[in-house]
């Protein structure tokens, strides 16, 4: 695969709350660096996204987009990201079925005394993305930046 | 059949234990029936009609015929009572309000395929014993039976009845069907052939929103694509991002809830294997979280309202099939 | 339209040095909307506060985006800061552009313009936000507390303590549960019934608790602080305000072949009984199953020899309705049925015995008075074989994943206490682990090997086999010696599994709270929250949440009390503003929200819509109780109508945050 | 008249497609034919009409009508109106042919509609004339003789042939331009074929259909027929009918938000949905007995009353062929003709 070096992808992370948002925080505190391309919607709990979100930020211009959640078993809601768990499942096996290429969604666990996880997390994803390029497949041509 | 149906419907509704009947009334041509609601013997006997031909679910409509007063007889086919269930399992229909009278299914025919064929004018269908003889403007034309079934009474899963008050005819049973094999066939492509395949069929699709209204799974009070409030909503595929999302939201919503009655296939106009979305979420459904037929009862929870402590991990779309 | 303020704060160089702080002030000034943007050296001090407050006055903020450390930080001391200034607080959004942004960047250009990207999220987020106000909800200052044993009366005990009024809800005649029935406690091999009963007297006695004994609860409705509950008190046919316990019924009584559940069916009772002698209430109960009078009509010795007239056999059931702010689920446990245990013999000969019942048989008030026979033939046993681990730590269907905690210390005890007491008998434990973790538990198992010659093998126990001669054969393997055992046993005593109690979980469905695979009680932290079950206002003591020892049991009955006061304490509790609510023009009450909510605060109503046509339409919609909603937002995915919508974290906030990260 | 056989008509294609774009009928899967830009090798259909009809070329699905760009707090307004090239369109039946003269009556009459008289300016649409009509075919119905089309020029096939007729300028200019490839024919044949056709016309399923007893005059009788209640019974609400129908001719305009600035676009809307013409108030047609009964009353009633009599339906039958529920126009003026 070509690999454009100035390609600088778009990457949404949505974090909930009270494990990857903060095990995000904790990477800063331990200024652990990671690309600028991460940009973090901060949600109460991985459950509170929706597939909706999730295409949207591919319409609008994303070229990734991952999801943070509690470990399983450690929600503070106690089930949210188990729901998250299916429903991302399903949701990403859809778009591997339209033939949307797989390293463009992703969804971690991070604690939050995972910093080095979600720094290295985001390393990795952020290569993968890049090694992509960008979103094609499912971009709407009217949102390209002109 | 049809006479059994109409005998035992006039029989009902004399007895007062009906008010209404849904079934299908008789069109122009010898394919074109339209579900309707009769209260009256002489309708029925004039204007009923059960053939080849009598494919519509009418499940859907009791969501809001029970909302009337009175109750009403549905006649359901075994993949109508799945819809039918699963409507009761959401609160959507009043049970008490329908006598369900169970019937046996298709093989149905899909008059479009008989038109492929090149086949026109076409006057009256007979089935003589599985060859269609079709009487049309330009002569006699015949072809199989089996070349003109609907595609989804070709991949019927079920020839049972999950719910009814009482059954004309025998019952049958859940067929090992073959119907995900195209969901494999296509898993088994690269992205880019799926991708390929995915955009020469979304891209026919003039969101007439046919397959969102037929399917008894979408009975929204008002649904995410009508609504301003969504941030979703939208009129046209204006552009090849909106056929994509109206299709995966869609079949999202759906999930865990189609109950795979293939409407939505049948309805739309521009013949997109729409059905394909919704079994390839029934395929992962069944493989990842077990064996789960929606419809099948109205007590069981939906695979994506439950979930197990061990449940696989969305990592495993990367892991699995062809990339 | 609206005004909204930026301010950006530098938090000295943490920010500064690598975000260019007036480039991100002054791009964000160019946003819709925004009148003000501001930099800031502290924010947070006082007088960057005092910026912030100025600005809402002056300007007439309808919204502020502070861009500065993570929300985790401060956002409440910006909210805090709003409110005082009379903007509400939940129209303040935080960008973070410290831990994630100028902490791990380390180009200026770059941390700038994700700085500003961030920030202009957080302006198109605060276009949206919606002025909350946390709602007050009252608390009724009494507890319920369901299950009577030793779990539960603690946990009553203590709030009443604190000053509150408390009910327990005992389904048997007699609180006192599975401790009543045990002889002796380890490691102190004190008397149970010597600790135990006092502490029933004391809860009988004291003003602020009400017994609900041979009661169940039937109905529970409402929300943290204000529980509605229905108790049914079930009929024993006997006036409970009139019995005095003086027990002439109990004797006069001529139907006595009743199997006696207190003593596991070891032995008999009448059919009007008293469950033992400082059972409290000390209340007798008819058993209708067995009453003759109830039955045939023809007896009444009882209603006769009651002197104060207490005898009612045409007591029926009663419902009691009563509010609680709070309900603590003390159901404790049962030792597993073991009929599937072929292998043990349990079914076919008597004197295979589980270990609660061979402490009814050690027990003073046991069938035998205290002197440990053989049930079969009333023999004194001397060679007694334990087997630990039935139906613990098992893999198959018959029994339990987990480890019953207690066994491996219950069966020290025992050994020890037939050696003390017999010394001529031989005792055989054969077991996988023994597990002593436990203040002086090590040093009290090693007593029974050490001192008490107790014969310890490590292996399995294959069959148990009775003989014609009454001993019966014990087939085992000393998994050290590696070698295949044949003890000729008198007696063998099964350490059966424990498990949650089973009638529990109906229970569990309408205190909305989770259960796990076992049927144990789901705390809401493993860790952090032991005691509180997920659900506001419920909270966990004993063994129904896991299997425990008495001082554990004690330990965690105290706490879920200290829980339960805590919240008793309150006259009213705030409830969080970001909670779901459903748009009910939109929900299809299809119930799939209802579903996976973890605190069951959806519930459904039914209500009359005024249709276009100018009809009316009854349709069942969703209802959100914010009280009990914690905000999660798994109801606003389930939902397909897209009905159901999270305050704080709306829809349309997420989506305009993603709009503006992605353009 | 002018003809060029069946067998060199792809170089007829090819020598047209090279000047301008080129649309024909052409197969999509078997039994489903669409317009397809001509490219060198493609076959017409053999099907008698495409599923979507060619309203498409000039009045499409969705269309740009202006953007709006914002920077920081001043919004620029960018009109994106640019002259349309030049096409053809061959093949078009003669029931798509004259909704476009029902089209024109909407969009052409003042205040005119640039976007659509653009392309209609710059289209040119050939037409060809129905051998073998189907069981759906009522376009006889409005007066139209499917054996001479109308359209800038009409084509005519005798089985071997292709004959040309220009019927204006913009036709005569078509046919100019391909001249070298055509050559004077007899077209006896074609007499036969057009005889044949016209019998068949009169043993259509439909032929007998009328619209006598409809127009204008009916508005009262037929809006408050109590028919209506029974044949919306089992109506959807959902676009076929309308998105598959030459005439239909309802829009919406919308805003999408790219991201660095608006898209202000039209789109077709259907009077079947419960959200057309939605306003602050609400709907003004709240059941689908009322957006049901709007979609004929209009075709049948309203839009011959506005219009000289011209009904707004040209018989094409594809709603008899797409709707999911088989109810449509025939089905409705049977049941609610008042004689």
């Amino acid at each position: 695969m070509q690999v454009n070096e100035n390609f600088e992808p778009v990457i949404v992370a949505f974090c909930c709350n009270w494990c990857s948002y903060a095990g995000a925080d904790l990477s800063g505190t331990n200024r652990l660096n990671y690309p600028s391309n991460v940009k973090i919607i901060r949600v109460p709990c991985s459950c509170r996204v929706n597939p909706m979100f999730i295409l949207r930020a591919f319409q609008k211009g994303a070229d990734g987009v991952i999801i943070c959640g509690c470990h399983p078993g450690d929600c503070h809601y106690t089930s949210g990201n188990y729901f998250t768990r299916r429903r991302i499942t399903l949701l990403y096996s859809m778009l591997d079925f339209l033939g949307i290429e797989r390293n463009r969604t992703r969804l971690e666990w991070v604690s939050a005394a995972e910093g080095a996880k979600f720094a290295a997390t985001m390393e990795q994803f952020t290569a993968d993305v890049k090694a992509l390029g960008p979103n094609r497949r499912l971009e709407d041509l009217r949102c390209r930046k002109q | 059949m049809q006479e059994a149906m109409i005998k035992r419907a006039k029989e009902l509704l004399a007895d007062g234990s009906v008010d209404r009947v849904i079934g299908w009334k008789r069109g122009e041509f010898a394919y074109d029936m339209t579900p309707a609601v009769f209260t009256s013997a002489e309708e029925l006997d004039s204007e009923f009609i059960f053939d080849d031909f009598t494919s519509a679910n009418v499940s859907k409509y009791l969501v809001k015929e029970t909302a009337k007063e009175g109750k009403i007889l549905a006649f359901l086919k075994p993949c109508d009572t799945y819809s039918f269930n699963q409507l009761i399992k959401e609160h959507r229909i009043d049970r008490d309000k329908v006598y369900v009278i169970g019937i046996p299914g298709g093989p149905k025919l899909d008059i479009e395929k008989i038109k492929a064929k090149g086949i026109t004018g076409i006057l009256s269908v007979k089935n003589e014993d599985y060859t269609l003889k079709i009487e049309t403007l330009y002569g006699e034309e015949t072809m199989p039976f089996s070349e003109a079934i609907l595609d989804k009474c070709a991949s019927c899963k079920s020839k049972k009845h999950v719910v009814y008050d009482e059954l004309i005819g025998e019952d049958g049973d859940v067929l090992d069907s073959n119907r995900f094999d195209m969901v494999e066939k296509l898993e088994n492509m690269t992205a880019q052939e799926r991708f390929d395949f995915w955009r020469d069929q979304l891209s026919k699709c003039i969101r007439c929103n046919a397959c969102r209204n037929v399917c008894p799974a979408c009975t929204c009070e008002n649904c995410v694509f009508d609504n301003p409030k969504s941030g979703i909503d939208n009129k046209a595929p204006a552009d090849s991002f909106e056929e994509n999302m109206f299709h995966i939201i869609r079949a999202f919503h759906v999930a865990g809830r189609c109950t795979d009655c293939g409407e939505c296939s049948r309805v739309c106009p521009q013949h997109i294997p729409l059905h394909l979305l919704n079994r390839k979420f029934i395929k992962d459904i069944n493989e990842l979280y077990g064996e789960y037929q929606a419809g099948a009862d109205t007590t069981s929870r939906a695979p994506l309202n439950t979930y197990t402590k061990d449940d696989c991990e969305p990592s495993i779309v990367h892991e699995r099939g062809v990339e | 339209m609206q005004r909204i303020g930026v301010f950006v704060c530098h938090c000295g160089t943490n920010i500064a040095a690598t975000v260019d702080v007036k480039a991100v002030a002054e791009a964000l000034g160019h946003e819709p909307g925004v009148v003000i943007s501001q930099d800031y050296q502290y924010m947070c001090s006082e007088s960057g506060q005092e910026l912030v407050k100025n600005a809402i006055r002056e300007q007439k903020l309808t919204g502020v985006v502070i861009c500065s450390c993570s929300p985790r930080m401060h956002e409440n001391t910006f909210r805090k800061a709003a409110a005082s200034a009379g903007l509400n607080p939940y129209l303040v959004e935080i960008a973070n552009i410290r831990e994630q942004c100028s902490w791990i960047h380390k180009e200026v250009a770059n941390a700038t313009d994700k700085a500003i990207i961030l920030g202009k999220a957080a302006v198109a987020k605060v276009h949206l936000n919606t002025p909350l106000n946390s709602m007050e909800s009252p608390v009724v200052k009494r507890a319920l507390v369901i299950g009577g044993g030793i779990a539960g009366i603690q946990t009553a005990l203590d709030i009443a303590e604190a000053g509150f009024d408390v009910d327990i809800v005992e389904k048997q005649p007699t609180i006192g549960g599975k401790m009543a029935q045990i002889d002796k406690t380890f490691p102190t091999l004190d008397c149970a019934a010597c600790i135990l009963t006092p502490k029933m007297v004391e809860a009988s006695q004291n003003e602020r608790i009400t017994i609900h004994s041979f009661s169940e609860v039937e109905d529970v409705k409402g929300f943290v602080g204000n529980f509605t509950v229905k108790i049914r008190k079930k009929a024993r046919f006997v006036d409970e305000t009139k019995c005095t316990g003086c027990g002439l019924c109990t004797e006069k009584c001529p139907m006595k072949k009743v199997p006696n559940e207190f003593n596991l069916g070891l032995d008999n009772r009448s059919a009007i009984y008293i469950p033992f002698a400082q059972a409290v209430p000390k209340v007798a109960t008819i058993d209708p199953n067995y009453c003759m009078m109830m039955k045939t009509g023809k007896c009444g010795v009882c209603s006769k020899v009651c002197s104060v007239g207490a005898i009612d056999y045409k007591q029926q059931d009663t419902i009691i309705e009563q509010q609680y702010g709070a309900i603590v689920v003390a159901t404790g446990f049962n030792p597993i049925n073991l009929d599937k245990y072929d292998e043990f013999a349990y079914n076919q000969c008597p004197d295979v015995v589980t270990s609660l019942e061979l402490e009814r048989l050690m027990n003073a008030a046991g069938p035998n008075g205290g002197t440990l026979l053989r049930p079969s033939d009333k023999s004194h046993p001397h060679t007694i074989v334990f087997v630990q681990c039935v139906g613990s730590r098992c893999d198959d269907e018959k029994g339990k994943p987990y480890c019953s905690k207690i066994c491996c210390m219950y069966t020290a005890k025992h050994a020890m206490l037939i050696r003390e007491k017999y010394p001529d008998t031989e005792v055989y434990v054969f077991y996988i682990d023994v597990r002593t973790p436990g203040k002086n538990f090590d040093e009290f198992y090693r007593r029974a090997v050490e001192q008490y010659n107790v014969h310890y093998i490590k292996g399995m126990v294959g069959k148990v086999t009775p003989k014609s001669d009454g001993k019966i054969d014990v087939q085992a393997s000393d998994l050290l010696a590696n070698e295949q055992l044949h003890i000729d046993a008198d007696m063998v005593v099964l350490a059966a599994a424990i498990e949650p109690d089973k009638t529990a979980r109906p229970l569990a469905t309408m205190l909305t709270t989770q259960m796990d695979t076992n049927d144990f009680f789901t705390e809401a932290h493993p860790k952090l929250r032991p005691v509180e079950s997920a659900t506001a206002g419920i909270f966990l003591s004993g063994a129904c949440q896991g299997p425990k020892d008495i001082p554990e049991t004690v330990a965690q009955g105290s706490a879920a009390a200290a829980k339960a006061i805590g919240l008793l304490c309150k006259n009213s509790i705030t409830c969080n503003p970001c909670v779901a609510h459903s748009d009910e023009l939109m929900c299809n009450g299809c119930s799939s929200c209802e579903k996976v909510c973890p605190y069951g605060a959806i519930t459904y109503i039914d209500k009359e819509f005024r249709m276009p046509d100018r009809t009316t339409k009854v349709r069942r919609v969703a209802s959100v109780n914010p009280a009990v909603c914690q905000g999660c937002g798994a109801c606003t995915v389930a939902c397909p109508s897209g009905a159901m919508d999270l305050n704080g974290f709306s829809n349309s906030q997420i989506m305009a945050e993603v709009d503006a990260i992605c353009k | 008249m002018l003809k060029i056989s069946k067998s060199k008509l792809n170089e007829l294609f090819d020598a047209v497609s090279a000047k301008q774009t080129l649309y024909i009928p052409a197969d999509r899967e078997a039994g489903a034919a669409e317009y397809r830009k001509y490219e060198k090798g493609m076959e017409l259909t053999s099907e008698l009409n495409t599923v979507r009809s060619a309203k498409d070329f000039f009045f499409p699905q969705t269309e740009n009508l202006a953007d709006f760009k914002i920077e920081g707090k001043t919004i620029e307004v960018k009109d994106v109106r640019e002259e349309c090239e030049d096409f053809v369109v061959f093949g078009v039946r003669a029931c798509d042919a004259r909704s476009f003269t029902i089209l024109d009556k909407v969009f052409l009459c003042e205040p005119v509609d640039s976007f659509y008289k653009n392309r209609r300016d710059h289209g040119t649409v050939v037409t060809m004339a129905c051998t073998r009509p189907s069981e759906t075919c009522f376009c006889q119905t409005f007066g139209i003789d499917p054996t001479v089309p109308e359209g800038d020029a009409a084509c005519f096939d005798d089985g071997e042939n292709i004959f040309f007729k220009a019927n204006n300028e913009k036709g005569q200019k078509f046919i100019d331009s391909v001249a070298s490839l055509l050559e004077e024919g007899d077209t006896s044949k074609l007499d036969e074929v057009q005889a044949k056709t016209k019998a068949i016309m009169e043993k259509l399923p439909l032929a007998k259909l009328s619209t006598e007893n409809f127009g204008g005059d009916k508005l009262n009788e037929y809006f408050s027929s109590d028919k209506w209640a029974e044949l919306s019974q089992a109506c959807l609400g959902c676009g076929t009918c309308t998105f598959v129908c030459p005439t239909c001719q309802c829009y919406d305009i919308k805003d999408f938000n790219t991201g660095h600035g608006i898209k202000r676009f039209r789109c077709w809307d259907s009077c079947m949905y419960s959200d057309f013409t939605k306003m602050a108030h609400g709907n003004p047609r709240l059941t689908q007995l009322e957006r049901f009964r709007q979609r004929f009353m209009h075709k049948l009633v309203y839009f011959p009353a506005n219009n000289d009599g011209e009904f707004g339906c040209v018989g094409c039958g594809r709603c008899l062929s797409k709707c999911p529920i088989s109810m449509n126009i025939v089905k409705v003026m049977k049941a609610l003709e008042v004689k």
